[in-house]
């Protein structure tokens, strides 16, 4: 039994197409027979149209039924998949992909260059309102300039494009899909039977165009809508591999005979944030008072058991080692300094707030935690706790004073700032608007030059700490335990885009 | 007889009816957008848009209800909102599996509860009555969840039963059997005091009768009179309970089928909530109601078999 | 002396209760002998059942032998283990018990439930326990017997339901039977048969029988002996006749005394009760238990129980002043009741009905649903027309299903009539109950059968006597609550019981604020469905002169029904016999008992048990059973069991009614002359006028 | 064999007074040693329910982080939970939301319930027929998929649970009212009431009531302990009540994934829940066999 603690690596975003992994791949040849079966522990698949997918199960199906154009490995750099490599002009505004040969779709067409440019028109068009809209918004054409070769240009610079490239719903469909939801794909593994709200059952794609993959004959995806439930389940062999649990069921797992327990850091968080574009989160002295209410290491304690890392209430977390700035600390609590800023603020008689929160993860307790801390500070909340698809469905995250969001793990740290930070971004949840902040994110995310952007990093790191309206007390990790008897299996920080057909059986 | 059962296949119309209303009406004022439930809270409007259309759910409320209706009377439940599946097939999958784990608690329950509220009345007042009332007593006070937890504790960590009866679909009753036995077991002990109490009750009061004093003072043994004569009337309504219980068995056990997350009707209903999925919500409950009605129907006619003062058909 | 059959030495039974053991049985020696009839008499609570019981050795878990023996052909019961008990039963002695319908298996056919009692003792085949069934039912006279055989227990009547409770006492062909009150449950014609059929089988068997009950008139026709219990002891143990010729405990006398005679009426011979109740088996008396009721009672009477004398050889009296009555120094016969006048009542009628029709819906049994029966309806009173005049008591006298009770119900207003018309003083009644005037609701009161259920439980006596003044004679709380008392008074209770819960009255206490109820508003009718049938011998007598004497009180008239004919004649100035939702004969009172009859009334005379075993009664028996009124017979509804049937025209046509010139009418083909001329009385008395 | 109903002992009835008569009852339920447990330990919890915020050592919700996870000791009876929270006094706090959830729950719909059943069973005709009708539809559906049904439109809350324990258990307790009203109102001394010109009312309330209280006792107390289980199974599907309320099935809930480090989180509120149905169903027991109710 070991854990494998697998600390942030520095992301290189500096690596153009000089990467050739192409080679790592096919250097594995030798097609020995898929065997084996793998039993996989899931929440229940709703969406199985990849435009649509958010769920870590939706995403780690679709992972193994279709393909990438390009990758992500565990260590977040950027790899080839349906794209052999990559040729970027020096304005940094053209992409060329050149596409693997003999790749086919499941129902035996080839892969052609119009597949990739009909998926990415697909998921850009903003009348279709999939939210990869605003993501690809930035791409002015993409052209098939060969029957295996596409070509992506770019409005403006963008150093995280082939990031964006391997956004979780930017998976490769045929241009001749009439059902999106048809599982369709070109990936490892093909869509045996779905038996919906049950189980989803793969078989190995025996034409799949990488050598030796996939390992796996079988990989039988069992959902369950109870974490207990599928430890128990782990626990007692009816199934192989949970991805998905809270940090006591992760404590219980540990020393049990026959399981091996993963644990990594993510950039992922709980966001507790504060609407800034009125009463009472438009007086900056509020949001300082709770910023100095919390006590982020006990939180961690309590909450997380010990588990992830302090946050500094900014979204660039330690894991972006490159630029998280480990100068930058959230106030210490001082309950006093608070009070005072409070009565400044008008609050004299303590401030009485409702914190909305979604019934998932470890969020209710963070909220019962903020309650009896900011009780000491004169913040008496009331807390409401909604099934989180109502709290999302209806918006109501977008609307309350107060609430509790989660963020789950996103590969490089821009895709928080511009979607929930900057001035009228789509999920600025805490209606935050800062010029200084917008335009320090602007340039973030558009400089190639890496000094800048790390600069810029900083600068917001500080900012946010300030006076952000939002406090992120820590960034949770991501657990999972694996039966013994598989091989190759990597986590990755988005569970979801863990793949399956890097597993094998000993 | 046949004329006796049209009538109650007309009254179970009329509760399929309005039950369909009701679920109708109560998911109507559901909270959450069917749209952003299914497409995550990451799309934008036009996608909304386009789903809300697909579904037709801007019509008014009474036009869907009535092709939901019109429907479903044509043996057509539809597609489910969230998982695009059939409805029918889908339902019916899991009404065998329900089936298949009502059917295995029952022929565990039912002898055993009946056993030992029979034992219980013939000794009354002795120790093992006490010891049987002790016992239905203390399993009265248990929530499923607790014994849930207790018996994946005891019997799948420590024994090797299995932990999780997640089967897959098709599994036959045979091989889906090691998976039933603990949430068959689980909800054994919810019904075990209740029916083993309601036979003691009816054992103490059929041996209070006169014909059972006729039938000792003819010199009969002690076990006939109780076999042939007490028994019998006094298992009658036991029955009925039973019936009630089949109904809970079908569709009632979401606790037990959320711990070892069996896929029943139950669990299904549940996910078909959260989902706001109205079309799979009615397609689990009119199963459910159907269920019920024909297990109450099948009940009073074996009534009226054990008891002839409302014989069937002369 | 050969060894008796049985015998009870110093017999003493108990239960065990929550208030310590109750001794329902005490100090009690009896010895039957062979093919000896042995009647034993007592009113409800004088241990009578549990001595049945304890000759079965049968007590259940909590009752037991305290002291004493209970010796069956000489061998102690107490000593037979489960199996010698077991051997008892199947041939030594067998029961039958008082209720055949609740005896009976109601999921086990007739023919199984007979064909237990015959195959244990016996090494027989299948078909040999067969025709053994099939001749059991047969010589319990079941029509069909094959049929009954097949029958579950709900599908034939409780005369025959008791049949086959004979049949399987019979088929192990006892030595002893007991018999508990084997007729109580039956009508009177059907209990005749029943009772016709005991005494054959037991003089043709040369079966002894131990005879429970509380009918005077049943054990007087049936046995040799009698014993009377009262409150848990033996007061008196006589041969039959004598018992009954020159009773020696006033106990007896008052039992006597206490059941009214056929052809005794209240204002010539009225019927002497005995005052109180029976004590509780909690709380006895230390001195004779009888002390406190008896009209003789001395002081040595409170202080010292009496001792169980022999007066002669063949006698036993627990009296200390056996003596004196036996040399007839004393007479235990009240003189306080006077007979009862009835003035002359003014002509006018009060009360018309015509064409009256009352319907129930049949309660369709599951199997009729199941067989798709239409609903269909029980025409339980047809086309009945009635008068009632002024201060009036009307008799009306019929059995069970013949309509009576629902002639009331319909009369009140509590069913709503189909059809026909109700008109009380001049004034035509809304079939309905609720739309009926205050004022008419004042004027027509009832008093209610079961005096268990007339008292709300859970309202205290004044309450349910306040209300009546309350609502009807729109009294304030004050005023209805200070005639609580008076009210009280008139129906001989005492003041304090205002507070009491009905719960804390006895069925005779409960059924008098009933009747104080029912008078609390001066009705100008008063209707009494069966106000004493509830209620012991004893205490009967009692109620119907309390009704008598408040009817004369308030000018009143009455519509008094009963099963019993001698209750009935005892009350009524005039009798209507029903029979089937229709009247069969009608008239005064005092000529209902002198030919002619309607050939129905004539046969319920003659199945009247009289307590008095020198009567000679005429033997007329009713085959068959009552038709359903669901599906009655056409022409005169008593054709088909009519003893003295004509032929075509009983079922064709309905019969006319003929007058006497004494203004009897009888609905009969026969003409009166006819009657006349084939009817002599049914009863003879020989030992009456004393 | 048996036969316990004697003939001849039928008559030995001696009903207090009125105004004894509860005392009296009282005397009788104390007889029957369970029937006396299950009475004081439903007072006990009671008062706990009642005077919970005075005993409890510590606040509902309150955190000591460097006391987390500890085992039962003399500081932490019941021990503490994840959040550092103790757990004796969360579960005597929790005694009032079950009270105020399953008890005033059961409360309501035993007097709607009432009031319908009443109603339905002295009236009669289409009302009867309209109400049983509907009653059928909500109830050929298990209770706790009604419950969920309700919850989902509701949202979760603690006036939700609320409602929907109202909700469910109206037509159940409306039913067994009716089926002893139609018994009833036959009974001679409803025929006299109405003899003797009492309105319908009266009739109802004065007359038939008092009679259909014994059964009605009986069902609260079971439909209490059924109450019980629905609330702590809505909380345990984490519908129900929600954190950081101190809800027995909420507090298993949060505690199952805990079970193997803090076991004692689980097993006090599992308990309390155990102990109280049983309390409840003893006392069901016991009005029972005081009412002489059959079932």
């Amino acid at each position: 039994m070991t854990t494998h603690s697998i600390f942030g690596r520095a992301l290189n975003t500096a690596l153009p197409a000089i990467l050739l992994l192409g080679l790592v791949l096919s250097a594995c040849g030798g097609a020995a027979p898929a065997e084996g079966t793998l039993r996989v522990a899931f929440q229940p698949l709703v969406q199985t149209d990849p435009a649509t997918i958010s769920s870590d199960t939706e995403v780690f199906v679709a992972n193994a039924v279709y393909d990438y154009l390009v990758d992500v490995d565990p260590d977040s750099n950027v790899v080839p998949r349906l794209a052999t490599e990559w040729d970027i002009n020096d304005d940094g505004l053209t992409y060329t992909f050149p596409l693997a040969e003999g790749v086919s779709f499941h129902d035996g067409s080839a892969l052609t260059a119009e597949d990739v440019v009909w998926t990415f028109d697909r998921l850009r068009d903003p009348d279709n309102g999939y939210p990869t809209a605003d993501l690809y918004a930035n791409i002015t054409g993409i052209e098939a300039t060969g029957e295996l070769e596409v070509t992506f240009t770019l409005d403006q610079t963008n150093p995280f494009f082939l990031y964006d490239l391997s956004d979780n719903h930017a998976l490769v469909m045929s241009s001749d899909t009439e059902d999106p939801s048809d599982f369709n794909g070109t990936g490892p593994f093909v869509v045996e039977s779905y038996s919906p709200e049950d189980r989803i059952l793969l078989t190995a794609n025996d034409d799949y165009f990488v050598d030796g993959q996939p390992q796996l004959a079988t990989v039988e995806v069992i959902f369950f809508s109870d974490e207990n439930a599928m430890v128990d389940a782990l626990r007692g062999g009816q199934v192989d591999l949970v991805m998905r649990m809270s940090t006591p069921l992760f404590e219980s797992l540990q020393g049990v005979d026959g399981i091996t327990t993963y644990n990594i850091p993510t950039g992922g968080f709980d966001l507790v944030r504060l609407r800034a574009d009125r009463e009472p989160g438009n007086d900056p002295r509020v949001i300082q008072a709770m910023k100095l209410a919390t006590d982020r290491a006990a939180i961690l304690e309590l909450v997380q058991q010990g588990y992830g890392a302090v946050g500094n209430d900014s979204p660039i977390g330690p894991i972006f080692d490159a630029y998280h700035d480990d100068g930058v600390q959230a106030p210490e609590r001082d309950v006093e300094a608070a009070r005072a800023l409070l009565a400044e603020a008008g609050y004299e008689d303590g401030l009485d707030l409702t914190i909305h929160v979604p019934n998932s993860g470890g969020r209710p307790d963070l909220a019962a935690v903020l309650q009896d801390q900011w009780a000491d500070a004169g913040i008496n909340l009331e807390i409401s706790v909604e099934p989180e698809e109502v709290y999302y469905g209806e918006n109501g995250w977008l609307e309350v004073d107060l609430g509790i969001t989660g963020w789950g793990a996103r590969p490089y740290p821009q895709l928080y700032l511009d979607t929930m930070l900057v001035s009228g971004a789509v999920w600025n949840e805490s209606h935050f608007s800062d010029e200084e902040f917008d335009a320090l994110a602007a340039l973030a995310g558009s400089t190639l030059d890496d000094q800048e952007r790390i600069d810029a990093y900083s600068q917001i790191q500080q900012l946010l700490a300030e006076r952000g309206p939002v406090i992120i007390p820590y960034h949770f990790p991501q657990f999972a335990a694996i039966r013994d008897g598989f091989t190759g299996f990597q986590l990755e920080a988005f569970a979801g885009r863990t793949d399956v057909h890097t597993i094998g059986t000993e | 007889m046949a004329r006796y059962i049209l009538r109650r296949l007309a009254f179970l119309a009329l509760t399929l009816v309005l039950t369909s209303l009701l679920i109708f009406v109560i998911t109507q004022l559901l909270p959450g957008d069917v749209c952003r439930v299914i497409l995550g809270r990451e799309v934008g409007e036009a996608a909304s848009q386009a789903c809300r259309a697909e579904l037709r759910l801007d019509d008014p409320a009474l036009v869907r209800y009535g092709d939901w209706l019109s429907g479903f009377l044509r043996g057509d439940m539809g597609l489910s909102y969230s998982t695009d599946a059939e409805i029918g097939p889908l339902v019916a999958e899991r009404l065998g599996n329900s089936l298949m784990l009502a059917g295995f608690t029952l022929a565990i329950a039912v002898p055993l509860a009946t056993g030992l509220g029979a034992l219980a009345a013939l000794n009354e007042g002795k120790w093992l009555d006490n010891l049987i009332s002790v016992f239905s007593l203390a399993v009265v006070g248990l929530p499923e969840f607790v014994t849930g937890i207790v018996l994946i504790e005891l019997l799948a960590f420590r024994v090797g039963l299995p932990a999780n009866s997640s089967i897959r679909p098709g599994t036959g009753f045979f091989e889906a059997l090691p998976s039933l036995i603990l949430p068959a077991l689980t909800a054994t002990l919810v019904l075990l005091a209740y029916i083993a109490r309601l036979t003691r009750a009816g054992v103490l009061e059929e041996l209070k009768q006169p014909y059972v004093r006729t039938a000792a003072l003819k010199g009969l043994p002690r076990w006939v009179v109780i076999l042939r004569h007490v028994l019998r009337n006094a298992l009658a309504p036991t029955i009925t309970v039973v019936a009630i219980s089949f109904g809970w068995l079908i569709s009632g056990l979401v606790v037990i089928e959320n711990v070892f997350n069996y896929p029943g009707l139950g669990r299904l209903m549940v996910f078909a909530i959260s989902r706001r999925d109205l079309p799979l919500l009615q397609g689990v409950a009119m199963v459910t109601v159907l269920a019920f009605a024909l297990a109450n129907l099948g009940a009073d006619l074996l009534y009226a078999a054990l008891n002839p003062r409302i014989r069937v058909g002369e | 002396m050969a060894v008796p059959l049985l015998q009870l030495k110093d017999l003493s039974v108990a239960y065990r209760s929550r208030r310590g053991a109750l001794r329902a049985v005490r100090d009690l020696s009896l010895e039957i002998a062979k093919g000896q009839t042995y009647g034993l008499v007592g009113e409800s609570g004088s241990g009578k059942t549990t001595l049945a019981l304890a000759v079965l050795n049968y007590l259940g878990k909590d009752g037991y032998i305290e002291s004493g023996q209970v010796l069956f052909e000489g061998a102690d019961m107490a000593a037979l283990d489960e199996a010698g008990l077991r051997a008892l039963w199947q041939g030594g002695m067998a029961h039958v018990p008082q209720n055949p319908f609740t005896a009976l298996n109601p999921s086990m056919r007739i023919g199984e439930q007979v064909a237990e009692a015959i195959a244990l003792n016996s090494e027989i085949d299948a078909p040999e326990i067969e025709t053994r069934v099939l001749d059991l039912l047969a010589q319990v006279r079941l029509p069909d017997p094959a049929r009954v055989a097949r029958a579950y227990p709900h599908e034939i009547s409780g005369g025959q339901q008791q049949r086959v409770i004979i049949a399987i006492a019979l088929g192990r062909q006892p030595s002893l039977l007991v018999l508990d009150e084997p007729t109580t449950a039956l009508d009177v014609t059907t209990e005749a048969v029943v009772l016709d059929l005991l005494r054959e089988l037991v003089r043709d068997r040369d079966t002894a029988a131990l005879y429970v009950s509380h009918n005077l008139g049943v054990v007087a026709g049936l046995t040799d002996r009698v014993a009377v219990l009262y409150a848990s002891e033996l007061v008196e143990d006589a041969p039959t006749k004598e018992l009954y010729r020159q009773p020696l405990h006033p106990y007896t006398r008052g039992l006597l005394d206490s059941v009214p005679r056929l052809g005794q009426r209240k204002d010539v011979k009225p019927l002497q009760g005995i005052e109180g109740q029976i004590p509780s088996l909690t709380d006895l008396p230390s001195g004779c238990l009888f002390a406190p009721r008896c009209p003789l009672a001395i002081d040595q009477c409170w202080e010292e129980r009496p001792p169980l004398d022999h007066p002669t050889p063949d006698r036993r009296v627990r009296c200390h002043r056996w003596p004196e009555i036996l040399a007839g120094e004393v007479d235990a016969g009240r003189d306080a009741v006077e007979p009862i006048q009835v003035e002359d009542y003014q002509p006018e009628t009060i009360l018309t009905v015509e064409q009256l029709d009352v319907q129930y819906p049949i309660q369709r049994s599951l199997a009729d649903v199941l067989a798709g029966e239409p609903a269909r309806y029980v025409q339980v009173v047809d086309q009945l027309d009635l008068r009632i005049r002024s201060r009036e008591t009307l008799g009306v006298v019929g059995e069970s299903g013949s309509g009576k009770s629902s002639l009331a119900r319909a009369l009140i207003g509590l069913v709503a009539a189909e059809g026909g018309e109700v008109e009380l003083l001049g004034v035509q009644l809304p079939a309905r109950l609720d739309a009926r005037s205050t004022e008419t609701l004042a004027h027509l009161q009832m008093v209610f059968q079961n005096p268990e259920e007339a008292l709300n439980p859970y309202l205290t006596i004044a309450e349910s006597l306040r209300r009546p003044l309350r609502n009807l004679r729109g009294m304030s709380y004050a005023e209805a609550q200070a005639m609580v008392p008076q009210l009280l008074e008139s129906v001989r209770l005492p003041a304090e019981y205002a507070r009491r819960l009905p719960g804390q009255l006895s069925g005779g206490e409960k059924q008098r604020v009933a009747i104080a109820r029912a008078f609390a508003t001066h009705p100008d009718l008063l209707l009494a469905d069966e106000p004493v049938s509830a209620l012991d011998v004893s205490v009967q007598a009692n109620i119907l002169n309390l009704l008598a004497e408040l009817q004369n009180e308030h000018d009143t008239a009455m519509l008094f029904i009963a099963h019993d004919i001698a209750v009935v004649g005892y009350l009524a100035d005039r009798i209507a016999v029903m029979y089937l939702g229709q009247l069969m004969q009608q008239g005064p009172a005092e000529i209902i008992f002198d030919p002619p009859y309607h050939p129905y009334t004539e046969a319920l005379l003659s199945a009247v048990p009289p307590p008095d075993p020198f009567v000679k009664q005429e033997h007329i028996r009713l085959s068959g059973e009552v038709p359903s009124a669901a599906d009655p017979p056409s022409g005169c509804p008593f054709h088909t069991r009519c003893p003295r049937f004509l032929g075509d025209i009983c079922v064709e046509q309905e019969p006319p009614w003929r007058e006497t010139q004494d203004g009897k009418a009888i609905y009969c083909h026969i003409p009166i002359e006819e009657l006349q001329a084939a009817q002599s009385p049914v009863l003879r008395f020989n030992g009456e006028g004393d | 064999m048996t036969t316990t109903t004697n003939p001849d002992l039928a008559s030995e009835s001696a009903a207090p007074v009125r105004g004894q008569r509860w005392l009296v009852s009282l005397r009788a339920l104390l007889r029957n040693p369970a029937h006396t447990a299950g009475l004081i330990i439903f007072i006990l919890f009671l008062l706990i329910a009642i005077f919970g915020p005075m005993l409890a050592p510590y606040g509902v919700n309150e955190q000591i982080v460097e006391d987390a996870r500890q085992a039962p000791s003399a500081a932490h009876w019941f021990g503490t939970d994840r959040l550092g929270r103790d757990v004796f006094s969360r579960v005597l706090l929790g005694a009032r939301d079950i009270f105020s959830l399953a008890g005033l729950g059961t409360l309501v719909a035993v007097l709607v319930g009432t009031s319908l059943g009443l109603l339905s069973g002295y009236r009669g005709g289409l009302f009867d027929e309209l109400l049983m009708r509907f009653f059928d539809s909500l109830l050929s559906l298990p209770a706790l998929l009604l419950a969920l049904l309700l919850l989902g439109t509701l949202g979760p809350s603690r006036q939700s649970v609320l409602l929907v324990i109202i909700v469910v258990y109206i037509p159940i307790v409306a039913r067994v009212v009716r089926s002893v009203v139609l018994s009833v109102k036959t009974r001679g001394y409803i025929e006299a009431a109405r003899v003797q010109g009492e309105s319908s009312a009266r009739i109802l309330f004065r007359e038939i009531l008092p009679a259909v209280l014994p059964a009605l006792a009986v069902e609260a107390a079971l439909r209490f302990s059924y109450a019980i289980f629905l609330a702590s199974s809505l909380g345990f599907l984490g519908v129900g009540v929600q954190p950081p309320s101190p809800d027995w099935g909420l507090m298993v809930k949060e505690a199952r994934d805990n079970v193997s480090q803090t076991p004692w989180a689980l097993w006090f509120p599992a308990g309390a829940i155990s102990i109280l149905v049983i309390a409840v169903n003893l006392l069901a027991d016991g009005l029972k066999t005081l009412f002489r109710v059959e079932d």
